[in-house]
């Protein structure tokens, strides 16, 4: 019964966030309602065990990547609320609404769940952190690391992309553009 | 003896082939006078054959070397001489002989003489394979030779529109008639599974009539192109076009009676179908009247003549049709010595009124070239068929043998076109020789012809006069090879009446030409006078409106039909399609090309439409997959 | 009443279709990234649930490896943006249509 | 209580995870070594990354050596898969991507490679594919894929003009869509199955003998929607010419190979089981797809005014050709795929090299684009050798024998006849009939138009240098003289893709 | 040596256009010239080495290329291609012999002996994937050729001209794949080799579809009516030595093909397409003679009439007996030579005055009097004068076909009759009449430079004409065993009784005796 009310509140609190999210012009409201709505699908996770993932659901999203996306916020400075001109909203509405149906119409079909025996069965009396544990770091040892390595290159673009040296490109310099460019630099490392 | 053969047959050749060397440079008379030479050596060689098949009646065959060997087929260069051939041998050596050197003068002035000579050689060498082949392929080899140099001779002075305009109708009209012949040489080849004359007629025998008939029908419109019968005959006329000894040899002589030859060639293959051989005998009897009628008006003196020689190879026709082959080869022989006289008389007076060729802007003429006046005189009694001379026995024998044979119609259209025979060729003689001397008001001093040319010309002459003689003795020495068929009305009386009958008409015809045409007010007819309006001379003057019908048409309806296909068919509909669909896949990109807008939304709403499109029908799929049953029962219930 | 797995297909679902709506209509590169980020969130949520009505860890693998990717993604997209912005300095896509047809 | 696993190290088979390691310590040592001392020369990362991509590929041909002598391998718990497929796909990943690194040493200096990072995150891109091939477990699948394409996204955006900033960030959207559209398409196997291997994805399938069948299609629907943005088939190709024109040629041609071949292999493990089992709908479209991709993109491609999108637009089209592979599905079909993609990634990164060399910084008043048509009027008076190899490049992307892609072209379209697919055949034949069109265009433009500005043809070489020209050697022989090796080829591709069951 | 003289034919010319890059412009045509005139020496060997009473393949070669998919490079000549090679090696010396001024003249040679190796390669490949693969190669010089050389509107010409021949070609590829498959499915093992084909046997139904697919490619190339537009264009823009060599040799290629693959592989299909393209035959005979008629372009004129000759080519071919198909095949050769020359003494007016319109000339005999004489004799070898190359090949092709069809033969004669139509018109035209145009009055006449290449066009034109057994001969032997293969394989109880059976030699005259009682 509590699983059936949680279940339609949270179910109606993160579609009315997403929409939002999804809809406002203010793109302050759109964020907090983003991480609002991910707050509460961490809920979700919880009504059903994976309290492990429900941890990682909060820090990571309303912590990690919201944080990321309000300082990126700061730099864009889009605080003032963004006008987005539609180009015919026929298409998006019947595309969307056509694809919502589509997907409902299949999925609200009951699976047959029939012949599937669980490979990682969740097993009674241990904590779903253990399992999970135990589960990523055997089977799933190296999408794990592949994962890290992932991060790894993610910051690193991160720190290339947003990084000064791309403000003068030297895509666009000639030759000799760059070598005063160059004789600058040394000037100034002497010059400190 | 194949010695004189292969001289006969290749004198000529180097003869022309020796002209040509000239070809380029300016006349030199070495190369006219070599040519002749050969001619006169070849003319020997073919004399002594001749000699060799009377005196001892066998006849000569040489396989020089293969031509053509593919599959079942063979087709040698192999070269007969018969009978028959030899006769050829004899009229085409003699009479190219005299024209070569009456060319000589008449060339004269002519800055193409050496061109002149080897084309004319090369038409003789052509000629003598034609005759001396002993199959139908090496036939067919002259026979498209000679008409190549009948292109060749009437287009002579290619600077003149309407001569090298005359050339080519010759040529394509040959060609008309040439692929009937091809295909009665494949029906002969498929049928006889041979080419030569021997083994091919050899089976004939035992072929299906039909097949045989079609061989003839198609063999004989090869023939009808060659001899220019109707309605393939309009070419003759234009064909006067090119000078005039070429006229007197291919025109006259040879060149025309290539079909008359074919049919007597193919004599085994005719006799055994009578019915078209009767067609050919009525056509040629038709033809004879037609282009009589044609030339009784005509103002061109060397129209004139063609039309008479076509009227004269309606009368070979006639004779060949019926059957009396030999016949029809002694009519061909004694036509070709007297036509040919008369054309180069023609050609001389051409000379003295610096080729002017209205009779009725000569008259007089007999007092100033009395040579020609001679000659031509007597070439037109000869061709009018007065005893003794050598159309008396030829011709008057064909008209036996239509009236032995009892096709009295066809006797009696012979009969009439005798009378109008003589009636126009002395209406010519008269215009030119007698009467006022009209050419004065042209201020024109005719003069005679070269001595030499005379004399070349005396040969003729001498044969217009005695051919005749021969009869008998050729007889005896054809009917080795043809039918021997000797045509005599039964009854004495009935024979005379018919001789004297004719030989009155005749000179009834001659009489009353002379009698029109020699008056002292003959005037140049400027299309007033009455006769010239009526109906039957404009009709007979414009040639039967035959070659208006051809032009219009024909010849027209051709180009415009060409000119269609190209610009509307070929240009709009078939390289259009090709195009076409090449535009569609240039179009179609520039048109769809918009889809890539560059703009990111559109992108991500084209990806999203994508998997709406496959998701919906995945649904559709998966529904129908699961309610297949009830959608089957439902559809039953619709009756489906 | 009982809460099956449909259910939380069903959510899950509606999710991604409100994702797919946002990723269609946002002009707003960030904006549109959030949007990604829905996409991303609502499939984790049917993950977690197949794995607890399945009673295997597997989903919840799963729906672990995507956050990872989802937050990488951020970082990525956030770097790109910048720079873009730097250039530009605004973040309508609608302005990023110099290469067509 | 959870009991403690004890796993043997033999069991794990780690040896199956080297050639991926390799790279990505390589990337790693090149790191450490920008740490230490920064502002190094291109020339020492390039160098590195050569050789370690070197080993990376001694390392594969020990894999393949391994898999002749005893068949597949699963390792790490069953998570690493190292069938012919795998090593096949490796073997063209790390061979083009060794093609591909000596064209950093330009003539002119390009941002992108001024970096030390570029390098790195180029080794881990191929460690991502490698991973991404090496496995049919969805989880590795997709990260390997994102590793992948993130370091992709930004090696794009790094050559750093608005263009390329564009590209990256078309590229990096549509990707993240078609990143939720793979885990919302994993999601729904893994709810059928309870599984996410393929192949206990399939065996579970095959067991409940496909019920439900509209939730695996909409499972497949979203899977196709994802693989297909990776492949640029239509409808999920929009993004290809722009980003291919935004980057570096180098890069284009790149692209056009290595992310494919991946995305060819994932699609084959996924497809080809669904395909056998008679999945009809399946069938039905992707026989439209790959017609509509061959067909449009040929028909755009004819339609462009310049070549490199020509080029993309005709890359696109020959992903459709190949992807007819998948549908046919035999073994023929298959080893047709790999021979095909080997071929091809000679020719086609030849040709996009020329464009490299070729590249300016400043455009000439007659040029609307770096690699306008006008560019290339008149080569062959001011530049014949040049000229000369692109034209065989393009002939032989037009499949013209006895150049390389032909043997490619027809092996393909003769497993499509022994397939069944006549009409797929004669389409595809067409298809290469209309190619000719534009790559011909381009001839035309080369050998029979008159030079716009006579600069002695140093445009077309702007760029060059001794390692280009020499992989452009490369490439041209390759594509001239692959008739001597098409048999050893195809033998071997054979022999590799039938032991590995498909 | 021998044994080898084939692949030695095939790519001693390109070898040679390789080391052409090195030689200096100047001296470039005398090393064109030296190198043709080596190989036109080889092909001449290749004649006097061969076998002539021998009806299979000889010289053979065999590589294994692709052996895995039975694809080897297998060559050899027999009576058939035999001519064929001998023409193309002789035409390209001729050609680069009497190459007039053209720019970057280094290029054109290098062009010319890349593809005089595709043409050798198309003609002696026994090989299918081989004989496609120098079949498509042949394009691309030809391409070269028009487009870099040619008239204004030569960009498109060419275009038209690869893409066309290349979407038909495509499709015989897809042919040929599915022949290999059949081989496949009946032996168990790939082989893409012409002699294996040879001995396989199809159901009438896989013939007809097979039949089909190759005849687009090859009916593109001949080019068959109404594949035929890309032809005018070809010709109207390409360079004199590019339309001689297009209508000597590479159109050969399209009824080369028709004998080697079409006739012995599909001999069923082939007696059931009979009349359909016996129909063709006659419509391009007929429809395009119409069409030169209205040219008013000489070169037009020359290039549509050889669209008619091939005609009577693929109407003898598809008599299905001995005497049309080595009629054929050696009207191939005629054509070559005839329309070949043709174009060259096309070229050598257009180098004088620049234009190709008849209506610019007129009474050109008074200026050029050995122009016109030669001009005289090839055109009345094209109207099929007796003595003359053109009328052995005219007259047995019609003659063969007359045993099919006496209607359809009856019809396809009117060949010689709109042939002459067009062309003596055309000649009227140009060379009759006097001078109108005063640019005229002073025109060289052919120099020596032309007379290398015309006179021995014209000695060979009457040489054959009047003495056709040494290259007759050799080519029955050859057909008499091709057609004998196809009544052996046909199945069909008609095509049996179209075929006929060489095997007993009672000649077809007597059998049909025996029918006419």
């Amino acid at each position: 019964m509590f699983e059936a009310v949680a279940f339609y509140l949270f179910a109606f609190l993160t579609i009315t966030m997403f929409y939002i999210a999804v809809t406002t012009s203010q793109s302050l409201y759109a964020l907090s309602s983003l991480a609002a709505g991910m707050i509460f699908i961490s809920a979700f996770f919880f009504i059903l065990g994976a309290d492990f993932l429900g941890a990682i659901q909060i820090v990571v999203y309303s912590g990690a990547v919201m944080a990321l996306y309000a300082f990126g916020m700061m730099f864009f400075d889009t605080t003032r609320d963004v006008k987005e001109k539609q180009g015919n909203k026929a298409i998006i509405l019947g595309l969307s609404i056509l694809s919502a149906i589509l997907v409902i119409v299949i999925v609200s079909a009951p699976i047959v769940g029939n012949n599937i025996e669980a490979l990682y069965p969740v097993t009674e009396g241990a904590g779903n952190v253990q399992e999970v544990g135990m589960v990523l770091f055997t089977k799933y040892l190296v999408p794990f690391e592949v994962a890290a390595v992932m991060l790894l290159v993610a910051m690193i673009a991160g720190i290339v992309l947003a990084g000064k040296k791309m403000d003068l490109s030297l895509t666009l310099m000639t030759e000799a553009e760059i070598l005063m460019m160059k004789e600058e630099d040394k000037n100034k490392k002497a010059l400190s | 003896m194949e010695l004189f053969l292969y001289t006969a047959l290749f004198s000529p050749l180097v003869g022309s082939l020796f002209a040509a060397l000239f070809g380029a440079s300016p006349k030199t008379k070495i190369a006219g006078i070599v040519p002749s030479a050969l001619l006169g050596v070849s003319f020997l060689s073919s004399l002594v054959l001749l000699v060799l098949v009377m005196g001892t009646g066998l006849t000569l065959h040489v396989e020089m070397m293969t031509w053509m060997a593919t599959g079942d087929l063979y087709i040698p260069f192999g070269f007969v001489v018969d009978q028959v051939s030899v006769t050829m041998m004899i009229v085409v050596t003699l009479v190219s002989t005299v024209v070569h050197v009456y060319a000589i003068g008449y060339m004269d002035h002519d800055k193409g003489f050496n061109r002149f000579f080897s084309y004319l050689s090369a038409f003789v060498f052509s000629m003598m394979i034609l005759v001396m082949s002993d199959n139908f392929a090496g036939l067919f080899i002259g026979w498209e030779g000679v008409g190549l140099c009948s292109w060749l001779l009437i287009g002579f002075w290619y600077h003149k529109e309407s001569a090298s305009w005359a050339a080519n109708e010759a040529f394509i009209m040959n060609r008309i008639a040439d692929l009937g012949m091809l295909i009665g040489i494949f029906l002969i080849y498929w049928n006889t599974g041979t080419l030569q004359y021997k083994e091919a007629f050899a089976v004939m025998p035992s072929l299906d009539n039909a097949i045989l008939t079609w061989m003839g029908i198609f063999l004989f419109i090869g023939a009808m192109g060659k001899s220019a019968q109707f309605p393939l005959h309009t070419w003759l006329a234009d064909a006067m076009e090119g000078p005039t000894p070429v006229s007197a040899l291919i025109h006259a002589a040879t060149m025309v009676t290539a079909g008359v030859y074919l049919v007597v060639r193919a004599n085994p293959l005719y006799s055994l179908v009578p019915h078209v051989g009767l067609f050919i005998a009525s056509l040629g009897a038709f033809v004879a009247l037609f282009a009589a009628s044609m030339a009784l008006v005509n103002r061109d003196m060397k129209r004139v003549i063609a039309y008479s020689t076509l009227s004269q190879l309606g009368y070979m026709f006639a004779a060949a049709g019926l059957g009396a082959y030999w016949v029809a080869l002694f009519h061909l022989m004694a036509h070709a010595f007297f036509k040919a006289l008369l054309f180069l008389g023609a050609g001389n007076v051409m000379h003295a009124m610096h080729d002017e060729l209205d009779p009725f802007k000569m008259g007089g003429l007999g007092k100033v070239m009395k040579g020609t006046f001679l000659m031509m005189t007597i070439a037109s009694v000869a061709l009018a068929g007065i005893f003794p001379l050598a159309g008396f026995f030829s011709k008057d024998l064909i008209l036996e043998v239509a009236f032995v044979e009892h096709h009295y119609i066809i006797y009696s259209v012979l009969l009439f076109t005798a009378a109008l025979t003589a009636f126009y060729s002395f209406r010519l003689v008269a215009l030119i020789f007698h009467g006022e001397e009209r050419y004065k008001l042209f201020g024109i001093h005719p003069h005679e012809a070269y001595k030499f040319m005379l004399v070349a010309m005396s040969p003729l002459l001498l044969l217009a006069i005695i051919a005749g003689a021969f009869k008998m003795s050729y007889f005896e020495m054809v009917s080795k090879l043809l039918p021997a068929t000797e045509y005599h009305v039964h009854s004495a009386a009935t024979y005379w009446i018919m001789t004297i009958g004719t030989q009155l008409l005749v000179i009834l015809a001659i009489a009353y030409a002379y009698k029109k045409y020699t008056s002292r007010d003959i005037a140049v007819p400027d299309g007033t006078s009455k006769m010239e309006n009526s109906f039957a001379y404009k009709l007979l003057i414009s040639q039967y409106y035959i070659p208006y019908f051809y032009q219009e048409y024909i010849v027209k309806a051709y180009r415009e039909l060409s000119e269609v296909f190209w610009t509307k068919i070929d240009q709009k509909v078939v390289d259009a399609t090709v195009d076409g669909i090449a535009n569609v896949f240039y179009q179609t990109g520039e048109r769809t090309r918009v889809m890539q807008s560059g703009n990111l939304s559109t992108m991500l709403k084209w990806m999203v439409a994508g998997t709406v499109a496959l998701l919906s029908l995945a649904v559709v799929f998966g529904l129908a997959a699961r309610y297949s049953v009830e959608i089957k029962t439902f559809l039953s219930g619709l009756g489906v | 009443m009982e809460i099956g797995l449909n259910h939380y297909l069903v959510l899950s679902t509606i999710l991604f279709a409100i994702g797919l709506v946002g990723v269609m209509r946002r002009k707003n590169l960030l904006m549109l990234f959030f949007a990604t980020e829905i996409l991303l969130n609502s499939v984790n949520i049917s993950f977690a649930a197949i794995s607890h009505y399945y009673g295997d860890l597997t989903g919840q693998m799963f729906a672990f490896f995507v956050i990872a990717i989802a937050a990488s993604e951020v970082a990525v997209g956030l770097g790109l943006l910048i720079v873009w912005h730097k250039k530009h300095n605004n973040i309508d896509l609608d302005n990023m249509s110099t290469m067509r047809g | 209580m959870l009991s403690p696993v004890n796993v043997s190290i033999e069991s794990l088979n780690l040896m199956t995870l080297v050639p991926m390691l390799i790279p990505i310590v390589g990337a790693l040592l090149i790191l450490v070594i920008d740490l230490f001392k920064s502002e190094q020369d291109r020339s020492l990362f390039v160098m590195l990354s050569l050789l370690i991509l070197g080993v990376d590929f001694v390392a594969l041909i020990d894999a393949a050596g391994v898999f002749s002598k005893n068949g597949t391998i699963m390792g790490v718990f069953d998570v690493m898969l190292i069938d012919g497929l795998a090593i096949l796909s490796q073997f063209i990943v790390v061979g083009a991507s060794m093609l591909f690194i000596p064209l950093a040493l330009t003539h002119k200096r390009f941002h992108e490679f001024s970096y030390p990072e570029f390098f790195a995150l180029f080794l881990f891109m191929i460690a991502g594919f490698q991973f991404m091939v090496a496995t049919d477990n969805l989880i590795l699948i997709f990260v390997g894929l994102e590793t992948a394409s993130l370091a992709l996204y930004t090696l794009i955006a790094m050559h750093n003009r608005d263009k390329s900033f564009e590209a990256a960030v078309k590229y990096f959207t549509m990707g993240a869509l078609a990143a939720g559209f793979f885990s919302f398409g994993s999601m729904v196997f893994y709810a059928l199955t309870g599984s996410i291997e393929i192949n206990q994805i399939a065996v579970v399938l095959s067991a409940n003998n496909y019920a439900d069948i509209g939730f695996v299609l909409v499972g497949v629907v979203f899977l196709l929607a994802s693989l297909g943005f990776k492949l640029s088939m239509v409808p999920f190709h929009t993004w290809t010419p722009d980003v291919y024109e935004g980057s570096s040629a180098a890069l284009a041609g790149y692209m056009s190979i290595v992310p494919k071949i991946a995305a060819f292999i994932v699609a084959m493990r996924i497809f080809e089981f669904l395909i056998h089992s008679g999945v009809v709908w399946l069938e039905v479209i992707l026989y439209m797809g790959v017609v509509i991709t061959m067909t449009m993109a040929n028909i755009w491609a004819l339609v462009q005014t310049d070549v490199k999108r020509m080029l993309a637009y005709s890359s696109i089209s020959h992903a459709g050709f190949v992807m007819a592979a998948i549908l046919i599905g035999t073994t023929q079909s298959n080893s047709a795929l790999f021979l095909y993609w080997i071929l091809f990634s000679f020719t086609n990164l030849g040709s996009f090299s020329m464009l490299w060399i070729s590249r300016q910084k400043n455009l000439p008043a007659h040029q609307q684009s770096d690699h306008s048509y006008n560019k290339f009027a008149g080569m062959i008076k001011t530049a014949p050798v040049a000229a000369t190899i692109m034209a065989l490049f393009m002939l032989s992307l037009a499949g013209l024998p006895p150049f390389g892609l032909f043997w490619g072209k027809m092996y393909m379209i003769s497993s499509a006849v022994t397939g069944g697919y006549t009409v797929l055949a004669l389409i595809m034949a067409l298809n290469s009939a209309i190619a000719g069109y534009y790559y011909l265009k381009l001839i035309v433009y080369m050998f029979m138009r008159d030079p716009i500005v006579e600069d002695g043809g140093h445009i077309y070489s702007a760029n060059a240098t001794l390692p280009l020209k020499t992989i452009i050697g490369i490439a041209a022989i390759g594509t001239i003289f692959a008739f001597l090796v098409i048999n050893k080829l195809l033998e071997f591709v054979t022999a590799f893709v039938y032991n590995s069951g498909y | 040596m021998l044994d080898h003289i084939l692949s030695i034919l095939i790519f001693f010319p390109a070898l040679a256009a390789m080391l052409g890059f090195v030689v200096h412009k100047d001296s470039m045509r005398s090393y064109g010239v030296a190198v043709a005139t080596i190989e036109f020496a080889l092909s001449l060997w290749l004649w006097f080495a061969f076998d002539s009473t021998v009806s299979g393949m000889q010289f053979m070669e065999q590589i294994a290329l692709v052996p895995t998919f039975g694809i080897n490079y297998i060559v050899g000549v027999d009576g058939i291609s035999l001519f064929i090679i001998i023409l193309a090696s002789f035409f390209t010396m001729i050609g680069i012999a009497s190459l007039g001024e053209t720019k970057d003249v280094k290029n054109m040679i290098i062009t010319l002996l890349f593809l005089q190796m595709t043409m050798a390669g198309v003609f002696a490949a026994l090989d299918a994937i081989v004989f496609y693969l120098f079949w498509e190669l042949s394009l691309v010089p030809m391409l070269y050729i028009i487009g870099a050389w040619g008239g204004p509107l030569r960009i498109y010409a060419s275009v038209k001209f690869f893409l066309y021949t290349f979407a038909g070609s495509l499709v015989m590829l897809v042919g040929m794949l599915f022949m290999a498959y059949f081989y496949f499915q009946a032996t168990g093992e790939w082989s893409f080799a012409i002699l294996d084909w040879y001995r396989l046997i199809l159901p009438e139904n896989f013939q007809i579809w097979l039949f089909v697919a190759f005849f687009l490619g090859f009916a593109i190339k001949v080019p068959m009516f109404p594949f035929h537009t890309w032809l005018p264009y070809a010709h109207g823009q390409a360079p004199t030595i590019g339309s001689v060599i297009l209508a000597a040799i590479l159109l050969k290629m399209g009824t080369y093909a028709f004998i080697r693959f079409s006739l012995p592989l599909f001999p069923d299909a082939s007696v059931y397409f009979m009349y359909p393209i016996a129909i063709l035959a006659i419509i391009m005979i007929i429809y395009t003679a119409m069409v030169a008629y209205a040219q008013k372009d000489i070169k037009q004129v020359v290039a549509y009439s050889s669209v008619s000759h091939m005609g009577v080519i693929i109407l003898g071919t598809f008599a299905l007996n001995v005497e049309g198909i080595s009629g054929s095949i050696f009207l191939m050769i005629a054509h070559g030579v005839v329309s070949g020359a043709l174009f060259f003494l096309v070229g050598v007016i257009y180098d004088r005055r620049h234009t190709k319109y008849m209506s610019e000339f007129g009474g050109l005999a008074h200026v050029m009097p050995r122009y016109a004489t030669i001009f005289g004799l090839m055109m009345m070898a094209s109207v099929g004068l007796p003595l003359t190359i053109n009328f052995v090949g005219e007259f047995l092709s019609l003659l063969g076909f007359y045993k099919q069809s006496h209607m359809l033969t009856l019809l396809a004669g009117t060949a010689i009759i709109v042939g002459a139509i067009y062309m003596l018109a055309a000649y009227k035209k140009m060379f009759f009449g006097v001078i109108t145009k005063d640019e005229n009055k002073n025109l060289k006449d052919v120099n020596k430079r032309e007379l290398l290449a015309l006179i021995p066009l014209a000695v060979i034109t009457v040489w054959l004409g009047i003495y056709p057994k040494p290259v007759l001969g050799t080519i029955n032997t050859s057909v008499e065993s091709v057609v004998s293969l196809m009544h052996e394989k046909a199945i069909s109880k008609e095509a049996k009784s179209r075929i006929p059976n060489i095997a007993n030699e009672t000649d077809a005259a007597k059998n049909s005796v025996e029918e006419a009682h």
